[in-house]
């Protein structure tokens, strides 16, 4: 069997950790036979939507993207393409029977991430780096915040927003003014956090991918999210000449294998990880579920 | 009310400050020199922009750091070249070029970014300049770790800022170069050729834009991301008019422009997110405009600026 | 090396020259293609035909162009004046961001054809004192406007920012910031079926063809070019200086926000951090390769436009990076800066 | 004459696209000598000395300096090999010092520092040796045009010129400031320099030169010396016919046009003008002379309506016009050239016929409701061209393509068309060559014979005297007691402008 045409449309350049996501699931099931692989990328709103009309003029079956920015076009063009498969990154509701949704939830990663910091802070401060308060980043933020919570109910909690998706050498600074102010582990929704806990000799958190190898000693878990689960429900519907006009956000869940926890065995103590595995076990068992918070953390 | 002033005696601030500084110093040293002869090179949030992409390949690929910086600097120069021909040469439309230029160096360094290091998860990093302490000043209190804990190419941004003070203030180069900026007429009739005098300034200007932009790939981070650049380059051009094209001063308006950050950012764990970040990140731009205003009255522009110099031409 | 002014311009080198330049920036740009492992010769086809080769093609270069035109008028209009206005990227958000206030809701229940005039008057009004500011503190303090429209720029987009973040959000994009939709009443009518191509392109050809006889056939067109290129003879000979360049910078800003009202009302229908894909910096460029002849702006705008919609449909065809786009174009922009020059001026030994 | 030849320019030729600029000519200079290069505006002497210095690359012929030919195009190696020039345009920086001018060029650009400490005992000792003093730490920028003059010479003699050239020094000078350059440069050459000074003012090149060379149209028409030549010669070689200067005649004045009363001027808290009060009569020329920078440029402007009054009345034929536009004045019939016609008078990159109009846009003539009446506009402005014999250009060209000499024509034509109740008429020659002198003193006189209340402002003394029935000097922005032009000798004149009229009237 042939692999099925699937076209990325990045608006950002695909270093950014979320675009980053889906451009790997697909290289890797590209790797895997399973799907033809091309990419357009640094997308701007406006050419966005010519973006998806050529690729889908071109005969790619499923176009994978965002539609944050473009909700209705995205869906007009859908309507124009029935044969097309768009899956979506967007806030909206599906369309017809071809426009995909999903959201990115990878909140209770966090969580069990704010499990484990929870336990290794000695200030009891934690901060968190965000790009812009939109309601993904907001919930993962509160995601980690719980987790933290349940086992410190007297934690602090810092929060700052850089104000754009790529300025790591300024998530840096907003780090290392976390630190000033007494937060010993940072979770960091973006790049660049990292680098000022491993400047400052404390711990930090990756969101979205696994940072642990680019920032040894320093990044002790990760609340990933694996776009995979998502992209391969969508591939299967449409195999089986189901309606792809649904939300697959619910397939970022843990229990979906969406989403989950990495950390480094030998960082973090042991009497944290226990606790954190039990919730790990109920999450996927589906016996616990992580509050979704989409407002703005302050 | 307290914690908001107390910031401001921090060490982590004042080390901040001074790492945000660097790129600007650079970047407003550049574009002062360029403006000191006559030019208006508006090329530089792109010369910065692939001075970080370069540089960080070059150290990628091998090269060592001080290699990395001068590869940046080199291509800097590049752009320079261009921008020279351009708008001394041809006398082209300075701010046009210079828009041009931007557009082109920043497209062109992520597309060879890309061609170099195909897309993937994270980009790779290279290993950054370390901290460099200075002996016995580093180890002051307060003032050491604030200010003498630096990667090496701060301080070397502070000396160029100093030898280019001297340079203008002092020398009969650095005069040459001043008296293109305001009559390049008055520079040929004393037998300085203001072409060869505004060529140097924008290629040296531009090299130290380069430099700027790789601090930030190879000091203040470790890889490079497309459009990471965010504007800071035209911070610069507001710089050099807020320094009123005075080097020292340079330092000074990249250093208050940088505490503004730093400031704004612990501002927020403070006052947590009740005034909308915006507000905070406006200030520097808002600031930069009020200097104008108050010191416009006093602000000597090089009156040659942006005018193109014909040789033989009226 | 010498540059002489062309005493007279031959109509043949005004044609060949900046053909070359095409070539030219398509020569350098195919070393780029070949570095990326494509076949450069289909890739220039691909390009072509990726700007031109079917309706739906050309409806998007044309809409593509629709924004340029208009900024392109704004530099032409401030520039021919000796006001160097850079802040047209600002003056465009703050357009799209009072007409997107205004047409959010229907307030008077007003009918298509008197609300969307209304919405874009407001984009206008609000570019308008976007520039009024700064010329402003220009005739008042002697502030270089250079910077401080570059500087505002970066405020707008912030308070753009802070406006889709907080009173203007719109609640359905569950946070995403991005403003409230325009009321469908408010948007401007598609002008071929089954395509992105709207009113605005009628709209921006119209100003066109007003700055034209503005400049041209009008005392405001004498006046404004006296006051730019000589304050103290256009003083002397009675010309309202300070009046004359404040109404230059209306209809400079005036433009540059009723650009971003047009893009809004007909391609958007809400204001994003991402309106702008740099039109406003753009239409400084578009400004330039048509020696700010108004009527040169409709097709260096199209030019501009063709060059990116070709070439970014050109890397998807062949799977190349996709920032190709903005090299081409701005490699174009700059062969064809120096092809007109060459037009003008030749270089003698 | 045994002095060694120090310049030999040599059959130099310099075309402009097809326009030959300096046809093949031919000049040798000697140690000590002045010669004085002389022809009408546009007869190529500026581009000849461009030439010399290196701005300009001639298409052929060469330039050798004590026998040594010197390349082409290279400012440095002229001044390297001795030669000095004053610009006719001044070529100075404003915004840097008397010092920081001169020494720019002067050291190595490779050298570490600069020997300022050195450069200003150098730069002072030229300043007494050549009595040229200017303060070495002054601002270019705030100097006078006199002084910025000095500072040009005592570039060039920095430089240890051996070959000075001066192109219009006198230009921009008063009677008394050139008289005092012409005793240094006479100083100068007894101590070996060679000099050649360009100049349309025939007095001058009488008495300051030892030879003079006449150049029209690019070529050497004569050479000779000023012991064996007459003004009236050399004008007639400048100018190829025989020109003489209109001579006003007797007139009887009629009503007071022109009446201004204790008027003052303010610029923020210094005094422009103070207690300015004069009368001028239909059919009569009222002359101002004064040393540049005592309150010319501001009579100027408020005549003009540029500036407003502060204090007092200005009235024309009985109307308040202190508070009026420049337009209002147009309307009026008021005619205005400005000191400076480059700056002022027009907008080089408008063209003739925009610049013929644009103080009168308004009339219904050339537009209508805010559109223009181009047709109108070009007819306007061609029948300027025919009556003031305005040479070098159509009603479409840009005006900067013109000469000084026929741009001036064009603006005093333009005040002159509609036989203004008033004029105002403002350096109206200064730079022009003979011809086109007398040309437009015909065009002031002509309007005097018709009526037109005329204010001269000159600081050419002959011209005042020759134009005006009565004479007032400007010092300190007061006025003086008018006198009589007719009795009124150069050095009762010179004593006014000084401010000392205690004696008089
Ligand atoms: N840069 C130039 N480009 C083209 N033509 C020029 C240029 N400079 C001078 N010319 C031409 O050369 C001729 C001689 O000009 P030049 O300035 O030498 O005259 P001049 O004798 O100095 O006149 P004036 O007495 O008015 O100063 C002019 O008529 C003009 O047409
Ligand atoms: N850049 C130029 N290109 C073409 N022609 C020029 C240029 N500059 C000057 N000219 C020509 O040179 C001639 C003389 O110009 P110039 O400025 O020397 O006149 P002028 O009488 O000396 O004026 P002024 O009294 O203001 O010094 C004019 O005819 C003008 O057309
Ligand atoms: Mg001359
Ligand atoms: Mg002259």
């Amino acid at each position: 069997q042939s692999p099925v045409k699937v076209a990325g449309i990045h608006s950002s350049p695909v270093e950014n950790a979320w675009n980053s996501r889906l451009h790997v699931a697909m290289l890797e099931a590209a790797k895997r036979g399973e799907i033809d692989y091309v990419f357009s990328e640094g997308i701007a709103g406006t050419d966005y939507s010519r973006a998806m009309r050529e690729y889908a003029e071109q005969g790619v079956e499923v176009i994978v993207g965002e539609a944050y920015a473009v909700e209705r076009e995205a869906r007009q063009v859908a309507g124009d393409y029935p044969d097309t498969t768009f899956l979506m990154g967007s806030s909206g509701k599906p369309h017809g029977d071809n426009f995909a949704t999903f959201g990115t939830w990878n909140h209770e990663a966090a969580y069990l991430c704010g499990m484990l910091a929870g336990k290794m802070s000695k200030s009891g401060i934690f901060g968190s780096v965000g790009a812009i308060p939109i309601p993904e980043v907001n919930m993962l933020i509160h995601g980690f915040r719980q987790g933290v919570n349940a086992v410190r109910p007297d934690a602090k909690h810092l929060i700052n927003f850089i104000g754009t998706f790529f300025d790591p050498p300024k998530a840096r600074e907003a780090g290392l003014a976390q630190i000033d102010s007494g937060a010993d582990i940072l979770f960091g929704e973006r790049i660049g956090t990292a680098d000022a806990a491993k400047e400052r000799g404390i711990k930090a958190i990756g969101s979205l991918t696994d940072y642990s190898a680019r920032y040894p000693e320093t990044v002790f878990s990760n609340a990933i999210w694996n776009f995979g689960a998502i992209l391969a429900a969508a591939l299967a519907d449409r195999k089986a000449g189901k309606s792809n006009g649904q939300e697959y956000t619910r397939f970022g869940l843990m229990k979906e294998g969406g989403n989950d926890i990495s950390y480094v065995k030998s960082m973090v103590p042991a009497d944290a990880i226990e606790p954190m595995e039990k919730v790990r076990a109920a999450i996927k068992a589906g016996e616990f579920e992580v509050k979704i918070d989409f407002s703005e953390p302050t | 009310m307290t914690d908001i002033i107390d910031i401001l005696f921090t060490v982590g601030l004042w080390s901040s400050v001074l790492r945000i500084a660097t790129p600007l110093i650079f970047g407003t040293l550049g574009a002062l020199l360029c403006e000191r002869a006559g030019v208006l090179n508006l090329g530089i949030e792109g010369i910065m922009t692939f001075g970080a992409m370069i540089g960080w390949l070059a150290v990628f690929q091998g090269a060592d750091l001080w290699t990395g910086l001068l590869v940046a600097a080199l291509c800097g120069a590049l752009f320079g070249l261009l921008h020279a021909s351009l708008t001394v040469t041809l006398g082209l439309s300075q701010h046009v070029t210079g828009l041009g230029i931007t557009l082109f160096a920043s497209s062109f360094s992520y597309y060879i970014f890309r061609i170099a290091i195909p897309a993937q998860n994270t980009p790779p990093t290279v290993e950054p300049f370390q901290s460099l302490d200075i002996p016995f000043l580093s180890d002051l209190a307060f003032v050491g770790p604030a200010l003498f804990t630096q990667t090496a190419p701060t301080y070397l941004a502070i000396f160029v800022a100093l030898i280019m003070a001297y340079l203008l203030a002092r020398t009969p180069l650095g005069l040459a170069i001043r008296i293109t900026g305001e009559n390049p007429h008055a520079a040929e009739a004393q037998g300085v050729d203001p072409i060869r005098v505004r060529y140097g300034s924008v290629i040296v200007g531009s090299a130290l834009m380069a430099v700027g932009g790789a601090f930030l790939t190879l000091s203040a981070f470790n890889s490079f991301f497309p459009t990471m650049m965010q504007g800071r380059g035209w911070i610069c051009i507001a710089l050099v008019v807020f320094s009123t094209w005075k080097p020292s001063r340079a330092i000074l308006g990249a250093v208050l422009f940088a505490l503004f950050d730093a400031y704004q950012l612990r501002l927020q764990n403070v006052l947590g997110q009740a005034v909308p970040y915006q507000i905070f990140l406006m200030m520097p731009y808002l600031l930069s405009i009020l200097a104008l205003v108050i010191m416009s009255r006093s602000a000597r522009v090089p009156q040659a600026l942006m005018q193109p110099y014909r040789k033989g031409e009226r | 090396m010498r540059i002489e002014r062309r005493e007279t311009q031959s109509r043949s080198l005004m044609f060949i020259v900046p053909l070359l330049a095409v070539v030219a920036s398509l020569g350098l740009a195919g070393i780029l293609i070949a570095l990326a492992g494509a076949p450069v010769f289909s890739a220039y086809k691909a390009l072509f035909l990726g700007a031109f080769g079917s309706k739906f093609a050309i409806t998007e270069t044309l809409t593509r162009a629709t924004p340029l035109i208009v900024t392109g008028l704004a530099a032409a209009v401030a520039f021919r004046a000796r006001i160097w206005n850079i802040g047209a990227e600002g003056q465009f958000y703050m357009g799209a961001l009072l007409a997107t206030l205004l047409g959010f809701q229907n307030f008077l229940d007003l009918p298509s054809f008197a609300l969307i005039p209304l919405l874009i008057l407001a984009g206008a009004v609000a570019g308008m004192v976007m520039l009024v500011i700064p010329l402003g503190l220009r005739l008042r303090f002697g502030v270089d406007e250079v910077v401080t429209t570059l500087l505002l720029n970066f405020v707008v987009l912030l308070f753009v920012s802070m406006m889709l973040d907080g009173p203007m959000k719109d609640p359905l994009a569950f946070g995403w910031p991005q403003s409230v939709p325009v009321v469908d009443e408010g948007l401007l009518p598609k002008i071929v079926e089954r395509s992105r191509l709207h009113l605005g392109l009628i709209i921006a050809i119209g100003a066109a063809l007003l700055v034209y006889v503005l400049n041209s056939y009008t005392v405001f067109g004498m006046e404004s070019k006296a006051a730019g290129f000589n304050p103290m003879a256009a003083r002397f000979a009675g010309v309202p200086f300070e009046k004359t360049l404040i109404k230059v910078a209306c209809l400079s800003g005036g433009l540059a926000g009723l650009a971003g009202a047009v893009e809004v009302l007909g391609v958007k229908g809400q204001v994003s951090n991402d309106l702008s894909a740099s039109f406003g910096y753009a239409g400084i460029v578009v400004a330039m390769l048509a020696s700010l002849n108004p009527i040169g702006v409709i097709f260096a705008a199209i030019f501009t436009a063709t060059m990116f919609v070709g070439s970014e449909s050109m890397s998807r065809t062949f799977g190349i990076p996709s920032f190709i786009a903005d090299v081409v174009v701005s490699l174009s922009l700059i062969t064809m800066l120096v092809a007109i020059f060459l037009s003008n001026y030749r270089i003698r030994r | 004459m045994a002095e060694p030849v120090v310049l030999h320019l040599d059959s130099i030729t310099k075309r402009f696209g097809s326009f030959a600029a300096n046809d093949a000519i031919s000049i040798e200079l000697r140690r000590g000598e002045v010669i004085a290069l002389l022809g009408e505006n546009g007869a190529g002497k500026t581009t000849l000395m461009n030439i010399l210095f290196g701005h300009y690359v001639p298409d052929e012929g060469e330039v050798y300096i004590e026998g040594r030919k010197i390349p082409h195009g290279k400012p440095k190696e002229a001044i390297a090999a001795g030669v000095g020039m004053v610009h006719q345009h001044f070529s100075l920086a404003k915004n840097l010092s008397v010092l920081e001018n001169v020494m720019t060029g002067t050291e190595p650009l490779s050298s570490w520092r600069s020997e300022t400490a050195k450069g200003k005992r150098k730069l002072k000792s030229l300043e007494e040796k050549f009595g040229l003093l200017v303060d070495t730490d002054a601002r270019v920028g705030d100097l006078s045009v006199g002084e910025q003059q000095r500072v040009e010479i005592l570039k060039a003699l920095y430089n240890n010129a051996r070959i000075l050239i001066l192109d219009e020094p006198t230009g921009v000078l008063t009677q008394q400031e050139a008289e005092g350059l012409f005793k240094t440069l006479r100083a100068m050459a007894k101590d070996g320099l060679s000099i050649i000074f360009i100049s349309h003012k025939l007095h001058e090149v009488m008495s300051g030169a030892d030879k003079v060379v006449v150049l029209r149209a690019g070529k050497v028409i004569a050479e000779r010396n000023t012991d064996a030549t007459s003004k009236e010669e050399l004008a007639e070689l400048m100018v190829g016919r025989q020109v003489e200067r209109p001579v006003r005649e007797a007139s009887k004045p009629g009503d007071v046009v022109v009446q201004a009363r204790d008027v003052a001027l303010h610029a923020g808290s210094t005094a422009r003008l103070t207690d300015i009060t004069f009368d001028i009569r239909a059919g009569e020329a009222l002359g101002i002379v004064g040393v540049s920078g005592n309150g010319q440029a501001a009579l100027c402007d408020l005549v003009a309506g540029v500036a407003h009054a502060d204090h007092g009345t200005f009235e024309i034929n009985g109307r308040e016009v202190s508070h009026m536009t420049p337009r209002d004045l147009s309307s009026m019939d008021v005619g205005r050239t400005p000191e400076d016609r480059n700056s002022q008078g027009a907008v080089g990159e408008l063209t003739l016929w925009e610049n013929a109009v644009l103080e009168r846009i308004n009339d219904r003539r050339f537009s209508k409701h805010g559109f223009l009446n181009k047709r109108e506009g070009r007819s306007y402005c061609q029948d300027l061209i025919d009556r003031f014999d305005v040479r070098g250009g159509t009603p479409n060209s840009r005006i900067s393509l013109l000469s000084g000499g026929n741009m001036q024509k064009l603006i005093l034509g333009r005040s002159l068309s509609k036989h203004p109740v008033f004029l105002l008429a403002a350096q109206p020659t200064r730079g022009l060559d003979e011809g086109a002198i007398a040309a437009i003193h015909q065009d002031i006189l002509e309007a005097r014979k018709n009526g037109t209340a005329i204010l001269l402002v000159s600081e050419d003394l002959d011209e005042v005297v020759s134009l005006s029935d009565r004479i007032m000097a400007i010092h300190g922005g007061r006025l003086s007691p008018a006198v009589d032009a007719k009795e009124v000798d150069s050095r009762q004149l010179g004593l006014m402008m000084a401010g000392e009229w205690g004696g008089l009237g």
